[in-house]
């Protein structure tokens, strides 16, 4: 499955990337499954989406859960909470 | 109903009366105007940087405002969010809402800052003297937030 | 702290403005704007006057607008009342509340109101197709100021 | 006692009189008696200031109860409830 991943702010900044492409193994189908296969790249990744982060998950521009499914082809994001307003 | 994200400041007196110029059932324009502070948490703030998800913004500004309007009475409302480099006394946001009377203007009005304030993607980055900083997440807007029970 | 009663029709973006552009402690305007309407209780509204009490209205302003001072941590706020010949879309008040934050404006500007649709001493009088006729006090108006529990 | 009495409003126009400067007998020394007084007029005052009819007063421009005492020279009013903002 072929995703569109956005990073956003403090998270962003800390990953180091904006947005990547990724083909994602068989299995990895929610948003939270997602999160974990991120987690697994270590480093900085284990660092910011470790379970004392507060980070927020988006698909297809909509606010997403860790049961959230994935589908090929989707825009997912990873943000800090939001602080606009 | 009028959304928008966008750089350029706006003018307060011309949105709120769009809202009701053209409108003479509207007896009641509640608004809301959020502004940039020198101050944070006790830091000096000489300027912010707002930054936003293109795209994902508009659509959640819409969704809030659809939300309020199936729950309250209302005539039409606008939201306009701005983005990019503010300084201290610029105006941030602008949530205004039409209605009737009064109480449903007001409540509509409250709904959306405290739904904006936690479903919407943009992020404050404060420039302080001791260098910049991304301002974090209020617990006192989720509680806000979750006092109207959405979802 | 700014109270008027006033003939003359007010420029909503200047007396916000003057409320936030000199104090950047201020991060909140809310504001009302009471507007004219066209019907009123299934009645045709052509216009209407407004009679008020002349050294009572400003003090009875004073009065609410100092309560809500105390009540919430404001910065700065205005009230200005409008009376004589309004016509439908005419503003007929405006009440706007600078805070810090958000939620002391919008509570102080919601008690505002509710406060001076009660206890300020102005009546509204309806210029109908079936003659003029005195605008009725309505229960909901007492309902919304009780809950505030004000004396 | 003297007092000046101002009329607003619906009860202005029923009642006929704007504003009118009162000597009150002896014992007439609260805003509820002084409306007593006025009612005891009778015709339309007696019906503008009937039980069932609604209506405020304000003694030196603060609103008033029944029990608010009154004073020489102080101003009274008598109007409908408000309909303002």
């Amino acid at each position: 499955m072929k995703l569109r991943v956005l990073y956003f702010a403090r998270l962003r900044e800390a990953l180091g990337v904006a947005e990547e492409n990724l083909e994602l193994p068989a299995g990895i189908d929610t948003a939270g499954a997602l999160v974990d296969w991120l987690r697994a790249r270590g480093g900085v990744w284990a660092e910011q989406l470790g379970p004392e982060k507060a980070y927020r998950t988006a698909v297809n521009q909509d606010l997403a859960g860790p049961q959230t499914p994935l589908n090929d082809g989707d825009e997912v994001a990873l943000f800090p909470p939001v602080t606009g307003g | 109903m009028k959304i928008a994200v966008q750089t350029e400041p706006f003018d307060l007196a011309a949105e709120v009366a769009a809202l009701y110029r053209a409108n003479p059932k509207v007896g009641a324009v509640a608004s809301f105007l959020g502004i940039t502070r020198d101050e944070n948490d006790g830091h000096a703030i000489q300027g912010m940087h707002l930054e936003h998800y293109p795209g994902m913004t508009e659509r959640a500004l819409k969704r809030i405002a659809e939300e309020a309007m199936t729950r309250w009475p209302l005539i039409d409302l606008t939201v306009i969010h701005r983005v990019g480099a503010l300084k201290p006394t610029d105006p941030i946001v602008l949530v205004a809402v039409a209605a009737a009377h009064r109480g449903d203007a007001f409540a509509a009005c409250q709904f959306i800052m405290d739904y904006l304030k936690t479903q919407a993607p943009f992020w404050k980055k404060e420039a302080t003297a001791e260098g910049d900083r991304w301002v974090d997440a209020r617990a006192s807007d989720d509680a806000a937030a979750a006092r109207w029970n959405v979802k």
